[in-house]
C-alpha cells in the first residue's frame, strides 16, 4: 500500500482519539501551571461523559448535552477548588476520592438511567477537507472538535494578560506572589475551573459526539494519560500539545496498524504515554520547568 | 502639617500573641523615618498591616490625613504605599519586565514596561537589565529590582524592610544617598526598618523604637547616643562584659578597639591545624562553588571568614556540614583525611556546624524541643536499636539548663520558639557532642542584641576550652569582635587573610570587593 | 435500545425477548436429536422454592455492565423475564469485581436466594461458594465458558463452543459478501488476546470459504468496553474501504451497529438476536448471549426440572441456539446465506471442518 | 504544636535548595507540608474525636442521600451495610478479609509517607505483588506451608521492586515519586495483562472442560494455596489480616520508638537535617519506599490467595488506591490507619447485601469517598473554630 493513504488511515484513526486528550490535556496544563497537581481531570471527564450523555438524552440535543456535561465537570472542579484552595485539603487525596466518587455515582446512574443520544454529523471544512493527508482527519469532524482553536486561542491571549502571569505566579512562588497582592487560591481555584471546563468538552465529545453512547467508566484512564501528557509536554504549551498528538497517534495506531498490514504488541502501544513521560522525566531530570511550587499548598495569614 | 503617614492604635494578636499593641506611628512628608526594634517587636507585621497584607484586630490609617481602608497590596499601591519586603516577593521564574508588570496597575505591554523600567533605574542609578530572570539574579540585583517595581509607579511612602542586610558597606552607602535623592526629589516618604542603629543614626530624621509589639519612644537619632538607643530596644541595661557585643551587633562605632573585646590569642604557628582545607574546589550544578579554597585553624583560635554574600560562605559551610563534596583538595581533621560529601562523614570527624538557616537546615521544626537536643547523639541514647525516651529527656533537661534555653517544657515543638532560642537549640546540640571544630555561619543574623551577646560570650568559651572555632559572618564589626584571624572570601577562595591587629574596615572591604591586598 | 427505563424488579412486560431459544433442537433434518447433558445430576427437593421460604427468589452476578445492551443484559433480561412470568423475585449485581464473586455468591445465599445464576465464566470461582454450608439448599448456575471448573455435583452450567459459531459466521458474511459484491470486510474487538484473536481467525476462515480472494482486515482496539475506541476502530475500517463489518463486542457493539448505520454499512450481529432492532441495517445474528442458554433453563427451574451437578452442552446447527440467522431469511431457508449457513454448521457436525486447528493455525 | 501554624506549611520563608540535596519545592516537597499539616492534629482531643464520628456519619449520609434521591430506603441501606459488615460473625468474617489487603497498603503507605517519600503508586505495587505471588502459587508446588510464605515473600520483592524504581528516578534523576510511582501504575497494569494472556507465563492455558483456554487469566489458585482462617470466638479471621494486623502493630511501635525508625521520621521531617547527622537521603529513602511496595505486594499476595483466587487484569480492583486514601486520611498514623480500614472493609462487606435488595452497589464508592474527604475536613474547620474563638477573646480583652 502507498505511504500517503497509509499515513492518511493513521491520522484519521488518531486526530478523534487525540481530540479528547487536547481538551482535557489544556485544562490540565492551566492548572498545573497555577499549582495545582489535579488528579481528578479523570472524574471530571467521566462526569461530564455522563452528564452530556444524559442531557443528550433528555433534550434530544447534542448541544444541551455538551452544556451539562460542562456543568458537571465545572462542579467537581469547583468542589477541588475550594477543598484544596480554600481549606488547603491535601490536594492528591480529594483528587484520587473525586475519581472514586465520581466513578460511583455514574455507575449509580447508568443502573437507573436510559440513555438513547442523538446522533450528530461531522463537519467538513471546504476546501481544507480536501487536502491530502491531512484533510479528512483534521477538517471532517463534530463541530465540537473546532473549539479547540478558540479555547488554544484564548489561553495564548490570557498567557500575554496580566492573568496569564498572575498564574504563573501562583503556580510557581505563592508567597511572593501573595505579597505582590495576588489572590493566589483564587487564581488557582479559577485554573480549576477553566481546567473543568476544558475536561468537560473533552467527555462530552466522548459520550455524545464520538461513541454516541456511554458506558460504565468509559474515559478509561484518559485523564492519567492527560498527566502524562502534561509531564511529556514538560509543562510547555507547544509540549503538551505535541504530547497529546503522540499519545493519540499511540492509540491510533493500534487501529490503523491492521488496516495497513503491520502488527505491534497492544500492550506495549498502550504503555507507551506512560514510557514516554517517564523517559522525559528521566532524561530532564530536575531541568524541566515544572512549576516550583506545583502541589503546594497556600494559605495566607491575614 | 499633615503627615504623610499616620497609624494609631493599630493591635494585631496571632494565635492570641500579641505581635503589636496600640502602636501609633507618624511618618512626615518628605522625612525618612526609621523603625527600630529587636527580633519579634512587630516591625514586619505593623508593616504588613499598612500594606493590608495583614488584618489588625484593631486601630485605624490615615495617609495624608485621609482615613484609609487597606484590605490587600493593591488597595496600598493605589494610595501610592509601596514596600520592599524583608523576603523578597519576585516570582524567581518570571523576567524582572514581568515582575513589574506584576505589582503594576495597567495592561500587560512589555515594551512599553521595559521602557519605563530603564528611565526609572537610569533616574535613580540601579542598573537592572529588563528581560533577565529573576532567578538568576544575585540578591543585591533583586532588591535593586524591588526598588525599581517600587519606585515605578512614583509612591508617596516607601517602606524598606531591613535592606540592608544582605548588602555590602558600599551597596548600602550608595542604597541610602539613592534615598536621600528620592525623599528630596519626589517628595516621598521613607520608612527604614532596621536592627542596625548606626545606618538609622545615618540617614533616618525621626526613628520610633519599638518592644515587644509597644512603641517605646520616639527620636530624632541623631541627638540620641547610640547606647540609649539600644537600651530603648532592648528595655534594660546590657551587662556587662557584652557591652562591647551590643555595641558591635549595633554597628556602634568602630568595634575592632572597643573594650571588653578579647585580647588576641598568640596562635603559635608551629602547633599542628585541627582542621585544614586544601585546595578545596567544588562546582555545584554548573556554577563555581569553591575555588581552591585553603584554610587552617588552630585548637582554641577563633578565625573569622568575611565577604560579601553569596561568594561561596553557604558552600564552605556545606562542605564542613558534609553534603558538599569536592572535586580537587581534601579537608583534614587533627591530619585525618575526611571523606567529605558524604553524610555525616564531617561529624563523625569532630565537626560541628550551626548553619545559616537554623529553620531550614539547623533544626526540625515540627518535632519536639528534646528531639532536637538529641538529634546528634541518637546512637548513644538507644540500645538495641531502641531509643530510650528516659535518657533523652535527661539530656534534653540538662542542655536546656546549660544553655538557659527559655522553653516551658522540652516537649514543646521546635516551632514554638522564639529565633534566639532556636538558635541556642542548635548552638547547644552541637557543643553538646564536643566537637573538635566549631563552625558557625552567621549566627547572630536576626538575633537581637541579647541573644547575640549571650552567643558572643558562648563562642568565647568554647574556643577558651580548646575548641578550634570557625565564625562566618557577613557582620564585619562581629568579625573584627571576635576572631584572632580573618579570612576574606571571594568567589570561592581565600582572597587573603588579615591578623585581627592589621585588619580595618577599609581593608577588609577592599578584598571583599576582590581587590588583593 | 434494549434499556428499560423502569427499575428491573417492575419485572418484564413485552413479548418474549428469547423466543428463538425456546425452539425443538433442530439437528439433522428429519431426526430430532434430544439435547446434550453431561456429567451425572439429580433435581434438588422443593424445586424452585429451594430454600423453601415460600418464595422463589433468584440471584444474578455478573463480571460485567447489565446495561451494555448486549451480552451481559441478556442474562438480567431472561431472569426479569421469567420472574416476571412466574411472579418470582429477583436481583441484579453488575459489575462484580473478581475479588468479591465468592463473597457476593455467599451474601445471595445468607439472604435466601433459591437460585444463583453466574453470568460470566470470569465469575467462574464463585461457585466455589456452593460448597459452604450457607448456600446448600441454593441452586447454582453458571455460564461455563472458557476457563469454567470441572463439573462437580454442586453446581449447573452451560456451555457453548465459540470457534464454531464464529466459523459459521464467517461464512454467512462471506455468502452475503459474495450475494451483493463486497471484496472487503472487517472484523472489529477488543483486547488483542486469544480470546478475541482466535474468534477472528475462524471467522476469516469461514468468509474465505465463500469468497477465497475476500479482504477481511482485523482490528483490535485493545480495550472491551472502551466504545470511543470502538468507534474510531470502525471508522478506520471504513477508510480502508469495507463493505461489511462484524463487530465482537459486548457494549460497544451497539454503538458501532449505530455508526455504521450512518455510514451505510452493513452489520452483521452479535452476541444476542438483532434482527428486528431498528438501532442499524444488520444482514444478520450470531446469537450465543448467555440469556438465551438461560431462558430455557429457567423453563426446566420452573416446572422443578432442572437437574444440578450437569453441563448442558449447547451445539451449533443441533439446538436453537447458538445460531446464525439471516435478517432478511424468508422463512423457506432457501436464500444463499441460509443455504450456506446450514452447509458449514453440516460440516462441522460431520467434522470435516476443524475450528481448533484453525484457530491454532496460521 | 498549634493547628494554626501546622495546618499552614508554607509559611516558611522559600527554602533554597540544600548544597548537594535534591530541590526542597515541587510535588514532593508540597507533600511534605501537606502531610506536616495532617500530622499536625492526630492528638486525640475530645472534639477531635467528636469531629470524627460525626465527619464519618456525614459521609455515610451522603450515600444515603444519594440513594433515597433515586428511590431506595435509606433504612434498607443502613440496614445492609449494618448487617453485611458486624451483623454475624459471618460478616465480620468479610469485613476482615476486605480489611486484610487495605490495611497492608495503608501501613507501608504510612512508612514511605512519614519518611518523605511520597509514593502514591501502590496500586501498581499490588499489581506486581499479585503476579510475583502467582509466580510461585502456579509453578511451586509444595505444600501450604511452603508455598504460602514463599508466594507473600515474592510478592513483597516484586512490590518493593517497583517502587524502587521510582526511588532509583528520584534519586538518580531528581524525578518526583509522586509523580513516577502514578506514572508505574498504569504500566503495571500493561505489563499484567502481558503476562496473563497469549503465550504469557501466568496465562490459563486451558485444561478447561472444552475448548481452548484463551480468556486473559490466569488458572486458578490450588486449594492447598488458598489463605487459612484462624477461629476466634466464632469468626474465622482470615489469615491475611493477622498479618496486616501485626505489621500495623509492628510499624506504629518502630516509627515511635525503634532508632531506625527516629531517622526514617527525621528523614521526612527535614532532609538537610537528616543529612548533616549523617542520615543518606538516598540511601534510607529508598528504603522505606521499597518497604511501602513490600506491605502493597504483599496485599497483592493476601488478594490473590484469599479473594480473588486468579489473576486477571483488574486484579488490584483499586485496592492500592483505597489503601493509600486510608493512610492519608488517617493523617499517616498507623493505628487510625487500622481503625480506616476496617470501616473500609466494612463498606464492602456492607456492600455485599445491598445488591440481594436491588441497590446498586456503587453506592458504597460514593459513601467511601464522601468519607475520605469528610475525614480530611476536622482539622481544618476545628482550626477555623479555633481562630474564630481567639478573635473574640482578643476583642473581649
Ligand atoms: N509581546 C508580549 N506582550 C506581553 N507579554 C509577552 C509578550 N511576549 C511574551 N510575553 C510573555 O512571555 C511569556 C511567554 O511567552 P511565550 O509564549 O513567547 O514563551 P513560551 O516559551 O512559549 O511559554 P511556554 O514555554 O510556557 O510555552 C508569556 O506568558 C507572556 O507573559
Ligand atoms: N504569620 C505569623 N504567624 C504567627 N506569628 C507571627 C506571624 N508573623 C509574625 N508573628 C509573630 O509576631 C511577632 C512580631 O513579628 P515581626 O516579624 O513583626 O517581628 P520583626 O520586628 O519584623 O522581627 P525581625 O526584626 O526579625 O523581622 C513575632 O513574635 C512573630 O513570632
Ligand atoms: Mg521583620
Ligand atoms: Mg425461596
Amino acid at each position: 500500500m502507498n505511504l500517503t493513504t497509509d499515513l492518511e488511515t493513521i491520522l484519521t484513526a488518531s486526530v478523534p482519539l487525540t481530540v479528547p486528550l487536547l481538551f482535557a490535556g489544556l485544562g490540565e496544563y492551566v492548572a498545573q501551571r497555577a499549582g495545582t497537581f489535579n488528579l481528578s481531570v479523570e472524574g471530571m471527564m467521566l462526569g461530564s461523559a455522563f452528564a452530556a450523555a444524559y442531557g443528550a438524552t433528555e433534550s434530544g440535543s447534542p448541544i444541551v448535552g455538551l452544556l451539562c456535561g460542562i456543568g458537571a465537570a465545572l462542579l467537581i472542579a469547583f468542589v477541588h477548588g475550594n477543598l484544596s484552595h480554600r481549606l488547603q485539603l491535601n490536594t492528591y487525596v480529594v483528587g484520587l476520592s473525586l475519581n472514586v466518587l465520581v466513578l460511583g455515582v455514574t455507575n449509580y446512574l447508568l443502573s437507573t438511567t436510559a440513555l438513547d443520544i442523538p446522533g450528530g454529523s461531522a463537519w467538513r471544512i471546504p476546501l481544507l477537507s480536501d487536502l491530502p493527508i491531512v484533510g479528512k482527519a483534521f477538517f471532517v469532524q463534530p463541530w465540537v472538535v473546532y473549539l479547540l482553536v478558540p479555547l488554544l486561542l484564548l489561553i495564548w491571549w490570557v498567557r500575554r494578560r496580566r492573568m496569564g502571569l498572575e498564574l504563573r505566579a501562583a503556580g510557581d512562588d505563592p508567597v511572593a506572589g501573595d505579597l505582590t497582592g495576588i489572590d493566589v487560591n483564587a487564581r488557582r481555584r479559577q485554573a480549576l475551573l477553566f481546567c473543568g471546563f476544558c475536561a468537560g468538552i473533552g467527555g462530552a465529545y466522548l459520550s455524545v459526539f464520538q461513541a454516541g453512547s456511554f458506558t460504565s467508566g468509559m474515559t478509561a484512564g484518559r485523564g492519567y494519560i492527560v498527566i502524562a501528557a502534561v509531564i511529556f509536554g514538560g509543562w510547555m504549551l507547544r509540549g503538551v500539545i505535541g504530547a497529546c498528538f503522540v499519545f493519540g497517534v499511540a492509540q491510533g495506531l493500534q487501529l490503523a496498524l491492521p488496516a495497513i498490514g503491520y502488527t505491534a504488541s497492544p500492550q506495549l502501544l498502550a504503555a507507551t504515554p506512560y514510557l514516554l513521560a517517564l523517559a522525559s522525566l528521566a532524561v530532564l531530570g530536575a531541568r524541566s520547568k515544572r512549576p516550583l511550587a506545583l502541589g503546594q499548598p497556600f494559605a495566607p495569614v491575614r | 502639617m499633615v503627615p504623610a503617614l499616620r497609624m494609631a492604635g493599630i493591635t494585631k494578636h496571632f494565635n492570641g500573641v500579641p505581635a503589636c499593641l496600640d502602636v501609633d506611628l507618624e511618618v512626615a512628608p518628605g522625612e525618612i523615618h526609621g523603625l527600630l526594634g529587636q527580633n519579634g517587636a512587630g516591625k514586619s507585621t505593623l508593616m504588613n498591616i499598612l500594606l493590608g497584607l495583614v488584618r489588625p484586630d484593631r486601630g485605624e490609617v490615615a495617609l495624608a490625613g485621609e482615613p484609609a481602608v487597606i484590605r490587600d497590596p493593591n488597595a496600598a499601591r493605589a494610595l501610592g504605599v509601596r514596600m520592599v519586603h524583608q523576603h523578597y516577593s519576585l516570582i524567581p521564574t518570571l523576567s524582572v519586565w514581568e515582575n513589574v508588570v506584576l505589582s503594576s496597575e495597567g495592561r500587560v505591554d512589555r515594551d512599553r514596561t521595559i521602557g519605563q523600567i530603564e528611565e526609572v533605574s537610569e533616574r535613580f542609578g540601579l542598573e537592572v537589565s529588563p528581560r533577565a530572570m529573576v532567578g538568576d539574579l544575585s540578591v543585591g540585583e533583586q532588591q535593586r529590582v524591588e526598588l525599581v517595581t517600587c519606585l515605578i509607579d512614583r509612591p508617596r511612602l516607601l517602606v524598606l524592610d531591613e535592606p540592608t542586610a544582605v548588602l555590602t558597606r558600599q551597596e548600602s552607602r550608595s542604597l541610602f544617598t539613592m534615598l536621600r535623592g528620592l525623599v528630596e526629589q519626589e517628595d516621598c516618604s521613607v520608612i527604614l526598618i532596621s536592627h542596625n542603629l548606626a545606618e538609622i543614626t545615618a540617614v533616618s530624621n525621626r526613628a520610633t523604637v519599638m518592644r515587644g509589639g509597644r512603641v517605646v519612644s520616639r527620636v530624632s537619632p541623631k541627638e540620641t547616643p547610640v547606647a540609649e538607643l539600644a537600651r530603648h530596644m532592648i528595655g534594660r541595661d546590657l551587662p556587662g562584659p557584652a557591652q562591647a557585643d551590643v555595641a558591635a551587633a549595633i554597628g556602634a562605632g568602630t568595634a575592632a578597639e572597643g573594650e571588653g573585646s578579647r585580647q588576641a590569642r598568640p596562635a603559635a604557628a608551629d602547633e599542628a591545624p585541627v582542621l585544614s582545607i586544601v585546595g578545596a574546589t567544588a562546582t555545584s550544578d554548573g556554577t563555581r562553588a569553591l575555588d581552591s579554597l585553603d584554610l587552617e585553624i588552630r585548637a582554641g583560635e577563633i578565625v573569622g571568614v568575611a565577604g560579601v554574600e553569596g561568594n561561596g560562605q553557604q558552600w564552605l559551610s556545606a562542605l564542613l556540614a558534609g553534603s558538599l563534596s569536592l572535586q580537587e583538595g581534601e579537608v583534614r581533621v587533627h591530619g585525618k583525611r575526611v571523606a567529605v560529601g558524604r553524610p555525616g562523614s564531617t561529624r563523625k570527624a569532630g565537626v560541628g556546624v550551626v548553619p545559616e538557616d537554623r529553620k531550614t537546615s539547623g533544626c526540625i521544626l515540627d518535632m519536639s524541643v528534646a528531639d532536637n537536643l538529641a538529634l546528634a547523639g541518637l546512637k548513644s541514647l538507644s540500645r538495641a536499636g531502641v531509643v530510650s525516651r528516659r535518657k533523652l529527656h535527661s539530656l534534653a533537661e540538662r542542655l536546656v539548663d546549660d544553655f538557659d534555653i527559655a522553653v516551658a517544657s522540652v516537649d514543646q515543638p521546635m516551632r514554638s520558639l522564639s529565633g534566639g532560642n532556636q538558635q541556642k537549640v542548635v548552638l547547644a546540640r552541637e557543643m553538646s557532642a564536643q566537637p573538635a571544630v566549631l563552625v558557625l555561619a552567621q549566627p547572630t543574623r536576626g538575633l537581637d542584641v541579647g541573644a547575640v551577646a549571650d552567643l558572643h560570650e558562648r563562642m568565647r568559651q568554647a574556643a577558651a576550652s580548646g575548641v578550634a572555632v570557625l565564625l562566618i559572618s557577613s557582620d564585619l564589626n562581629e568579625i573584627m569582635q571576635l576572631s584572632d584571624r580573618i579570612a576574606v572570601i571571594y568567589r570561592g577562595r581565600i582572597q587573603g587573610e588579615l591578623a585581627r591587629a592589621e585588619a580595618d574596615p577599609e581593608r577588609l572591604g577592599l578584598l571583599m570587593g576582590g581587590v588583593s591586598a | 435500545g434494549s434499556n428499560d427505563d423502569e427499575p428491573k424488579q417492575k419485572g418484564f412486560d413485552g413479548p418474549d425477548p428469547f423466543a428463538v431459544a425456546r425452539g425443538a433442537a433442530i439437528g439433522e433434518p428429519g431426526t430430532a436429536t434430544s439435547p446434550e447433558w453431561a456429567g451425572e445430576g439429580q433435581v434438588p427437593a422443593k424445586q424452585p422454592d429451594q430454600n423453601g421460604d415460600g418464595k422463589v427468589k433468584i440471584g444474578v452476578i455478573t463480571s460485567g455492565d447489565t446495561n451494555d445492551g448486549t451480552y451481559y443484559q441478556s442474562t438480567a433480561d431472561a431472569v426479569a423475564y421469567a420472574a416476571s412470568k412466574h411472579d418470582w423475585e429477583y436481583t441484579v449485581q453488575g459489575l462484580v469485581a473478581l475479588t468479591q464473586a465468592v463473597t457476593a455468591a455467599e451474601n445471595l445465599c445468607r439472604q435466601r436466594v433459591d437460585l444463583i445464576v453466574i453470568g460470566d465464566a470470569q465469575l467462574a470461582q464463585a461457585v466455589t461458594a456452593a460448597k459452604n454450608p450457607i448456600c446448600k439448599d441454593t441452586f447454582f448456575y453458571l455460564q461455563g465458558g472458557y476457563g469454567s471448573p470441572e463439573q462437580d455435583a454442586t453446581f449447573t452450567q452451560s456451555y457453548d463452543v465459540g470457534l464454531g459459531y464464529a466459523y459459521v459466521a464467517g461464512v454467512a458474511m462471506g455468502a452475503y459478501m459474495k450475494a451483493n459484491d463486497i471484496k472487503k470486510t472487517g472484523f472489529l474487538s477488543g483486547i488483542a488476546a486469544p480470546f478475541n484473536t482466535t474468534i477472528g481467525k475462524v471467522f476469516k476462515e469461514g468468509v474465505k470459504s465463500q469468497v477465497p480472494n475476500a479482504d477481511v482486515v482485523e482490528t483490535y482496539t485493545g480495550d472491551q468496553l472502551d466504545v470511543g475506541k470502538a468507534v474510531e476502530g470502525f471508522n478506520a475500517q471504513v477508510s480502508q474501504g469495507i463493505g461489511a463489518i462484524y463487530p465482537y463486542f459486548g457494549a460497544p457493539t451497539v454503538a458501532v451497529a449505530k455508526k455504521a448505520k450512518e455510514a451505510g454499512i452493513p452489520v452483521l450481529g452479535s452476541p444476542k438476536s438483532f434482527c428486528d432492532s431498528k438501532d442499524a441495517s444488520f444482514i444478520g445474528e450470531v446469537v450465543f448471549a448467555p440469556g438465551y442458554y438461560l431462558a430455557p433453563m429457567l423453563d426446566l427451574y420452573a416446572d422443578g426440572k432442572l437437574e444440578l451437578g450437569v453441563t448442558r452442552n449447547w451445539r451449533l446447527g443441533v439446538d436453537p441456539v447458538p445460531a446464525v440467522h439471516p435478517c432478511a431469511d424468508a422463512g423457506d431457508g432457501k436464500d444463499p446465506m441460509s443455504q450456506a449457513i446450514e452447509q458449514a454448521q453440516a460440516d462441522l457436525n460431520a467434522g470435516k471442518i476443524d475450528v481448533f486447528a484453525m484457530a491454532g493455525a496460521s | 504544636m498549634s493547628t494554626e501554624v501546622s495546618e499552614t506549611p508554607v509559611q516558611e520563608e522559600p527554602t533554597p535548595a540544600p548544597p548537594g540535596g535534591g530541590s526542597r519545592r515541587g510535588p514532593d516537597a508540597a507533600m511534605a507540608g501537606l502531610l506536616a499539616s495532617l500530622r499536625g492534629s492526630t492528638r486525640p482531643a475530645i472534639e477531635q474525636v467528636l469531629a470524627f464520628l460525626c465527619f464519618l456519619s456525614l459521609g455515610i449520609s451522603v450515600g444515603l442521600l444519594l440513594g433515597w434521591a433515586t428511590g431506595h430506603d435509606p433504612g434498607v441501606i443502613l440496614g445492609d451495610l449494618f448487617e453485611g459488615s458486624i451483623g454475624d460473625s459471618i460478616s465480620i468474617g468479610y469485613l476482615l478479609t476486605a480489611a486484610a489487603p487495605l490495611l497492608l497498603v495503608a501501613v507501608g503507605a504510612v512508612i514511605c509517607m512519614r519518611a518523605g517519600q511520597f509514593n502514591i503508586g501502590q496500586e501498581g505495587q499490588v499489581t506486581l505483588g499479585a503476579i510475583g505471588a502467582g509466580f510461585v502459587v502456579f509453578f511451586v508446588d509444595g505444600p501450604g506451608i511452603v508455598v504460602i510464605p514463599l508466594a507473600f515473600l515474592a510478592a513483597a520483592a516484586a512490590g518493593g521492586a517497583w517502587a524502587f524504581l521510582a526511588a532509583l528516578l528520584k534519586f538518580g534523576r531528581g524525578v518526583d515519586i509522586v509523580v513516577s510511582s502514578l506514572l508505574l501504575v498504569f504500566l503495571a497494569e500493561q505489563l499484567l495483562t502481558g503476562l496473563i494472556s497469549g503465550d504469557g507465563p501466568l496465562h490459563d492455558k486451558g485444561g478447561g472442560t472444552l475448548g481452548a483456554g484463551t480468556a486473559s487469566q490466569s488458572p486458578r489458585v490450588p486449594e492447598k494455596a488458598m489463605l487459612p482462617t484462624i477461629d476466634v470466638l466464632g469468626v474465622a479471621v482470615p489469615f491475611a489480616f493477622v498479618l496486616a494486623l501485626v505489621a500495623a502493630i509492628l510499624v506504629a511501635w518502630f516509627l515511635s520508638s525503634a532508632h531506625a525508625g527516629y531517622r526514617l521520621r527525621i528523614l521526612g521531617q527535614n532532609p538537610t537535617v537528616a543529612g548533616t547527622i549523617g542520615i543518606s537521603a538516598s540511601r534510607l529513602g529508598s528504603l522505606a519506599v521499597a518497604a511501602s511496595g513490600a506491605f502493597a505486594g504483599a496485599a497483592g499476595a493476601a488478594i490473590l490467595m484469599g479473594q480473588s483466587f486468579q489473576l486477571n487484569p483488574g486484579v488490584a480492583s483499586s485496592i492500592g488506591w483505597n489503601g493509600l486514601l486510608i493512610a492519608l486520611a488517617a493523617r499517616t498514623n498507623a493505628g487510625v490507619s487500622v481503625l480506616l480500614a476496617l470501616v473500609f472493609g466494612a463498606m464492602v462487606a456492607g456492600g455485599g447485601l445491598l445488591g440481594g435488595d436491588g441497590i446498586p452497589v456503587d453506592i458504597v464508592n460514593v459513601i467511601t469517598a464522601a468519607i475520605v474527604v469528610a475525614l480530611l475536613c476536622p482539622p481544618v474547620l476545628l482550626a477555623a473554630v479555633r481562630r474564630r474563638r481567639l478573635r473574640r477573646t482578643v476583642k473581649v480583652a
